[in-house]
């Protein structure tokens, strides 16, 4: 279809963003980025259309790993679906992990022993660490950085995905949490290796940040880019740190205090401008929070069992009834929906998928910015495409 | 190093070549001297470009903590020549939207292109190939005539993606190309000359027996280098400014459609434009085969010339191992309102310099006050211009 | 040394003949570029360097660019011929105008005296053309200068004016 | 100044370059196929059967084919046929065996839910993970020879596990001789009792 006869676009905020709206000129290109393309993590297309450099139109395209995990979740057994839950955010399977035991504890009210509960913050703590170390990376290697902040970023996962393979036996498909607690409790020495790792991650983050931070290109390239307004980001229902960066001082550890991190103490950046490089800096100083959550975990973790003794592992029919519970992912607020009527495998099973809610903005963080900031914004949202299409 | 006297290491190669020219009657002897020319150049040039693959994978590796391509032979030597066959040996698929003959020319004439630049590098003490009275020029007519060259892989290929690096290459290499002319003019005020032969030997000797006269050694000269490379690295596609093949955005840019051989004739011709700028960066401003003190004249002037040709290669990769990617529009700002200010004002600083050589004593302090702050400052004033709005932020906690 | 000359002549001609004969646009811009390097041999052949590097240098470098890109932002249609009904009455003026041309030249070179020099051409080096350029010829090296950014600054004004509503502008 | 912050960049990755020459840390690539990393000991990825002895596997599987993990498997890829006929087991008493037990890995996806739900610490996970194979049929879909592997085995690779499901096990045959020596006791304390009842009744067989 030519130019001409483009629908007129829904008028959208921000005064620059408008004036570049206002009339059609020149032949416009419309360039499909992905799905298979370098730098949109994962199957993910983007249907741009172009004036020049500055992108006019963008259709975010996806639904390429769909693999039906809710229709999935209705057929098998609670305990089955743990597994799969692992594949939603494959980055960060132990939260995922958590936020549906947590669910399925809420609605058959199942008692977790204090042990448990440690081991799941620090497990949490430690794959927020992982998650947001990646994300500079990504951020890094689509503004250009041919790797190396990446390579960095994946050494340092590597150690971390160490502990968890030496703890539930897989590095990223943990399946570790039960309802109840924790599947099996640490071997001997893995807690001293925690200590060693999160001692050492304040010096890994000092030079990382020096390698990046201060870096006037990075700089260049992310400042003022994609800003997102507070009050665009709590009405499209952004959360995380994408809607922490826009200066909403949201974060459901605090919130809802869910697990034992109302015991802990630690605070929570709050961005300015809400562009990318608040997006970029919210996540490095939450990774510095974690670490002090980490150290007060790893001080205060009680001996005892990690799965209550009541906990009934197969045969488990909770009473008929509905819960929603969401936990504070490295992504946002990843939060299960489920409804029993008794049977062992739940009648409804949903999954609230913050990768793919904060997405939802992608068009209008990018209006107005070029190409090459497109792909830079897209990084900063961070998301995972198995969370995406789920 | 046998201790043999120098002179017998410093011109071998020139022996060596009237040796070999001395069996052929008199008139094919100016034939076969370029000859051998133009066969040592592609020689080294070439197996330089192999290695130079190979040691930016390996430093890039390196630099993340892994040790880059270690399979092929002993620490990966072989791995360039794998490569090659590579190339060689894959299906070079041409586009049927494609527009043939300039998707064949492109690489043709980049490549041919680059490889004339060669021709005015003096490499040694009388290791010049062709000793042009305007060699500088004839250089950055050389290396300014790629550009047309890049369009053509860009428009030829028939697709979007390689149209977008098309125009892009264009607008880097053209706002490029100023600073790059604008940089070398000092040293053309200082030497009073336009070719290379007589720049190097303007800067021979050393002052107080171990500062050798180098002019990246004069703040003028300093500045103008560090123009030039910033330039030679836009010129030359790489890091910061590789915008044409910016993979995160534009796959391979105006490679896109470029597969086999054709690609690889593209790098061959992206690593000798770096070769040669580095050589003619080497030959301007770091006194060309100089040696940097007198007790090190030793060694051959050619190795001096590798040396530091080697130093400056491996600048380009570590830049190239760190920086992340300028933006298009920003990167045109920063020619436009940063480098080209600065390189007109090197021009005063030139003349300032040239105007005040013969103060004395106590002045030539003030002198050379005046030429670094005349560096500084503009570059200071400028910078924050440019960089108005950036900079690291402090962060309140909920 | 004539065949040399016959050489360069004819490939700089027939460069150009093609160029303004050819279909497709930028085929002729293409060509149009290896013409001007046509002529930059002719001046090498002549023994004047620094004019053909500066020639290659300018031409190659940057004017073919300007071509290049006002060919590529003016082009509204995609077709790429110039293939127009009246093209014979188009060939007859313009064959008329090149003979008209031709002649006025062919007079101008008859009436001059042909004082065939024996000497060699004379040496000059870049550092006597530097001196002519800032000696005499000084006026006219600013006046061009000065007409040069002149243009420049119009062609920026115009680009610039038309900003994003009508115009397209130039990456 | 415009340009700090790169130098500093280009500080760090020379400091790694150079690094990356003596500090193991700045060096972290071992050559797999020459060096292999030490697996942890709770690596897992595909299950696999525990037989008794090495030298006759079939004869001595510990599973009694109550497909409770063929039911629990989340992909479904575990495919159990019961046996006609029953052979004693460890403790001696007559159990059925699963005469057909393919494992599609394929489809396996290494989650381990089959170990926790097997009663009989039957099946346990495997650490191999070179298993490429050139048909998805024959190569892929492992059959009960296939699988078995004996205890000895499962103690080489999951130490402490082995330990502690050994431990159970023997405790829970102590106990159950002890019923059995119990049971067989108070049987003979009733044939003792009432001696007129005949002896016709046949011995029960030898625990």
């Amino acid at each position: 279809m030519s130019a001409t006869d483009l629908p007129p676009l829904a008028p959208s905020p921000g005064p620059r963003i408008r004036a570049v709206h206002d009339e059609f000129h020149g032949d416009l290109l419309e360039v499909s980025m992905g799905p298979h393309h370098p730098s949109t993590h994962g199957v993910f297309r983007m249907n741009v259309t172009l004036d020049g450099e500055t992108v006019m139109k963008l259709k975010p395209v996806f639904g390429y790993l769909h693999r039906n995990h809710e229709k999935i979740g209705e057929n098998t057994s609670y305990l089955s679906s743990m597994p799969y839950t692992d594949r939603l955010d494959y980055l960060c399977s132990m939260t995922n992990n958590w936020a549906y035991a947590l669910a399925v504890e809420r609605l058959s009210g199942q008692a977790v022993p204090e042990r448990a509960e440690y081991l799941r913050v620090i497990l949490a703590e430690l794959t927020r660490l992982l998650n947001h170390t990646c994300l500079a990376g990504f951020l890094l290697q689509d503004g250009g950085a041919s790797g190396t902040p990446l390579m960095y970023a994946f050494r340092e996962r590597e150690k971390i995905l160490d502990l968890f393979e030496s703890l539930s036996g897989s590095r990223m498909m943990c399946n570790f949490q039960r309802f109840g607690g924790c599947r099996t409790d640490a071997p001997a020495g893995w807690l001293d290796s925690v200590r060693r790792l999160v001692d050492g991650y304040g010096k890994f983050l000092d030079e990382y940040e020096e390698l990046l931070t201060g870096n006037e290109i990075l700089m260049a390239r992310t400042q003022r880019i994609g800003r997102l307004p507070a009050a665009l980001a709590v009405s499209a229902g952004i959360t995380g740190p994408m809607l922490r960066a826009a200066g909403v001082p949201y974060d459901l550890r605090k919130v809802e205090g869910y697990g034992f991190y109302p015991r802990f103490e630690f605070r929570v950046p709050i961005g300015a401008d809400g562009d990318t490089y608040d997006r970029y800096m919210v996540r490095v100083l939450e990774m510095r929070e974690s670490i002090k959550i980490l150290q007060q975990a790893l001080r205060g973790i009680p001996e005892g069992p990690v799965m209550d003794p009541k906990a009934r592992l197969r045969g488990f029919r909770p009473k008929p009834g509905e819960v929603y519970s969401r936990i504070e992912g490295p992504k946002g607020e990843i939060g299960f929906y489920l409804i029993s009527e008794g049977g062992p495998n739940p009648y409804r099973y949903r999954v609230r998928p913050p990768s793919l809610i904060n997405l939802t903005l992608l068009e209008d963080l990018c209006l107005g910015h070029s190409i090459a900031d497109a792909v830079v914004i897209l990084g900063s949202i961070d998301i995972v495409l198995g969370e995406v299409d789920r | 190093m046998s201790q043999a006297p120098t002179s017998f290491l410093e011109n071998a190669p020139v022996l060596v070549r009237d040796w070999a020219t001395g069996f052929l009657p008199a008139p094919a002897r100016w034939f076969a001297n370029s000859l051998i020319d133009i066969v040592s150049i592609l020689a080294v040039f070439g197996l330089l470009f192999a290695f130079l693959t190979l040691a930016e994978r390996k430093i890039l590796g390196r630099v993340q903590n892994r040790p880059g391509p270690n399979r092929v032979g002993w620490a990966g030597w072989m791995q360039p020549f794998a490569d090659g066959i590579k190339m060689l040996t894959k299906e070079d698929v041409v586009p049927i939207a494609a527009d043939r003959v300039l998707h064949f020319l492109a690489p043709v004439v980049i490549l041919a292109f680059s490889i004339l630049t060669f021709a005015v590098i003096p490499f040694g003490r009388n290791l010049v190939p062709l000793d042009l009275d305007a060699a500088v020029v004839y250089f950055f007519a050389a290396s300014s005539s790629t550009e047309l060259a890049v369009f053509m892989a860009g428009w030829s290929s028939h697709n979007k993606y390689s149209l977008f690096a098309a125009m892009r290459a264009l607008a880097q290499l053209v706002s490029y190309e100023l600073p790059l002319l604008l940089s070398f003019v000092p040293v053309v005020l200082a030497t009073g000359k336009l070719s290379t032969t007589g720049i190097v030997a303007a800067q021979a000797g050393w002052k107080w027996g171990f500062v050798p006269h180098w002019l990246v050694f004069t703040p003028w000269g300093a500045a103008g280098f560090a123009i030039f490379m910033v330039s030679a690295l836009a010129e030359s596609n790489r890091s910061p400014f590789d915008l044409p093949e910016a993979e995160s955005e534009l796959i391979a840019g105006h490679l896109t459609e470029y597969s086999g051989f054709k690609y690889a004739i593209f790098f061959m011709a992206e690593y000798f434009g770096m070769c040669a700028l580095s050589g003619m960066a080497v030959t301007l401003f770091l006194g060309g085969w100089q040696a940097p003190l007198p007790a090190l004249e030793f060694i051959p002037s050619y190795a001096w010339f590798a040396i530091k040709l080697m130093a400056l290669l491996f600048g380009f990769m570590w830049i190239r191992a760190t920086l992340p990617r300028l933006r298009i529009d920003q990167l045109t700002r920063l020619a436009w309102k940063f480098l080209v200010p600065l390189a007109l004002v090197n021009l005063g600083t030139t003349a300032f310099w040239f105007l005040s050589t013969d103060w004395s004593g106590p002045f030539q302090a003030i002198r050379w006050a005046v030429a670094v702050g005349l560096v500084i400052l503009p570059a200071i004033l400028l910078g924050r211009s440019l960089g108005s709005g950036l900079g690291p932020r402090t962060y309140r906690y909920a | 040394m004539n065949a040399a000359l016959i050489l360069i002549a004819l490939a700089t001609l027939g460069t150009a003949a093609v160029a303004m004969a050819g279909r497709n646009l930028l085929h002729s811009v293409i060509l149009l570029a290896a013409t001007w390097t046509g002529i930059a041999v002719f001046y090498l052949w002549a023994g004047a360097q620094f004019v053909a590097f500066a020639q290659v240098l300018v031409y190659l470098g940057a004017i073919s660019m300007v071509v290049l890109f006002a060919v590529l932002l003016t082009r509204r249609a995609r077709e790429e011929s110039v293939a127009g009904p009246e093209l014979k009455s188009r060939t007859f003026f313009s064959v008329l105008a090149g003979l008209a041309v031709a002649v006025v030249l062919l007079a101008a070179g008859a009436s001059a005296p042909l004082a065939v020099s024996s000497g060699p051409a004379p040496e000059v080096t870049v550092r006597d053309l530097g001196v002519l350029l800032m000696g005499p010829d000084a006026a006219a090296l600013l006046v061009a200068g000065v007409l040069l950014t002149i243009a420049l600054i119009g062609a920026v004004v115009l680009a610039a004016g038309s900003g994003p509503d009508e115009g397209e502008d130039a990456p | 100044m415009l340009g700090t912050g790169l130098l500093k960049g280009l500080g760090v990755t020379a400091k790694n370059l150079v690094g990356s020459f003596y500090d193991p840390k700045r060096f972290v690539t071992t050559q797999y196929p020459e060096e292999r990393t030490k697996l942890p000991e709770a690596y897992r990825n595909f299950p696999f059967l525990v037989s008794e002895s090495p030298e006759d596997p079939m004869g001595t599987l510990r599973c009694v084919a109550c497909q409770i993990c063929e039911k629990e498997c989340p992909p479904q890829c575990i495919y159990i046929e019961k046996s006609r006929d029953k052979k004693p087991d460890a403790n001696g008493k007559m159990q059925i065996y699963p005469a057909v037990f393919d494992i599609d890995t394929a489809v396996c996806m290494s989650c381990q839910i089959c170990v926790e739900v097997c009663p009989f610490d039957a099946i346990k996970m495997d650490q191999v993970f070179e298993i490429a194979a050139t048909d998805r049929f024959t190569g892929l879909l492992l059959d009960r020879q296939a699988l078995a592997k004996p205890n000895s085995y499962f103690h080489q690779i999951h130490p402490t596990e082995a330990e502690e499901v050994d431990g159970r096990l023997a405790a829970a045959r102590r106990a159950a001789e002890e019923k059995a020596r119990a049971a067989a006791a108070a049987k003979a304390a009733a044939k003792a009792a009432p001696p007129a009842q005949p002896p016709a009744e046949a011995p029960k067989p030898a625990p």
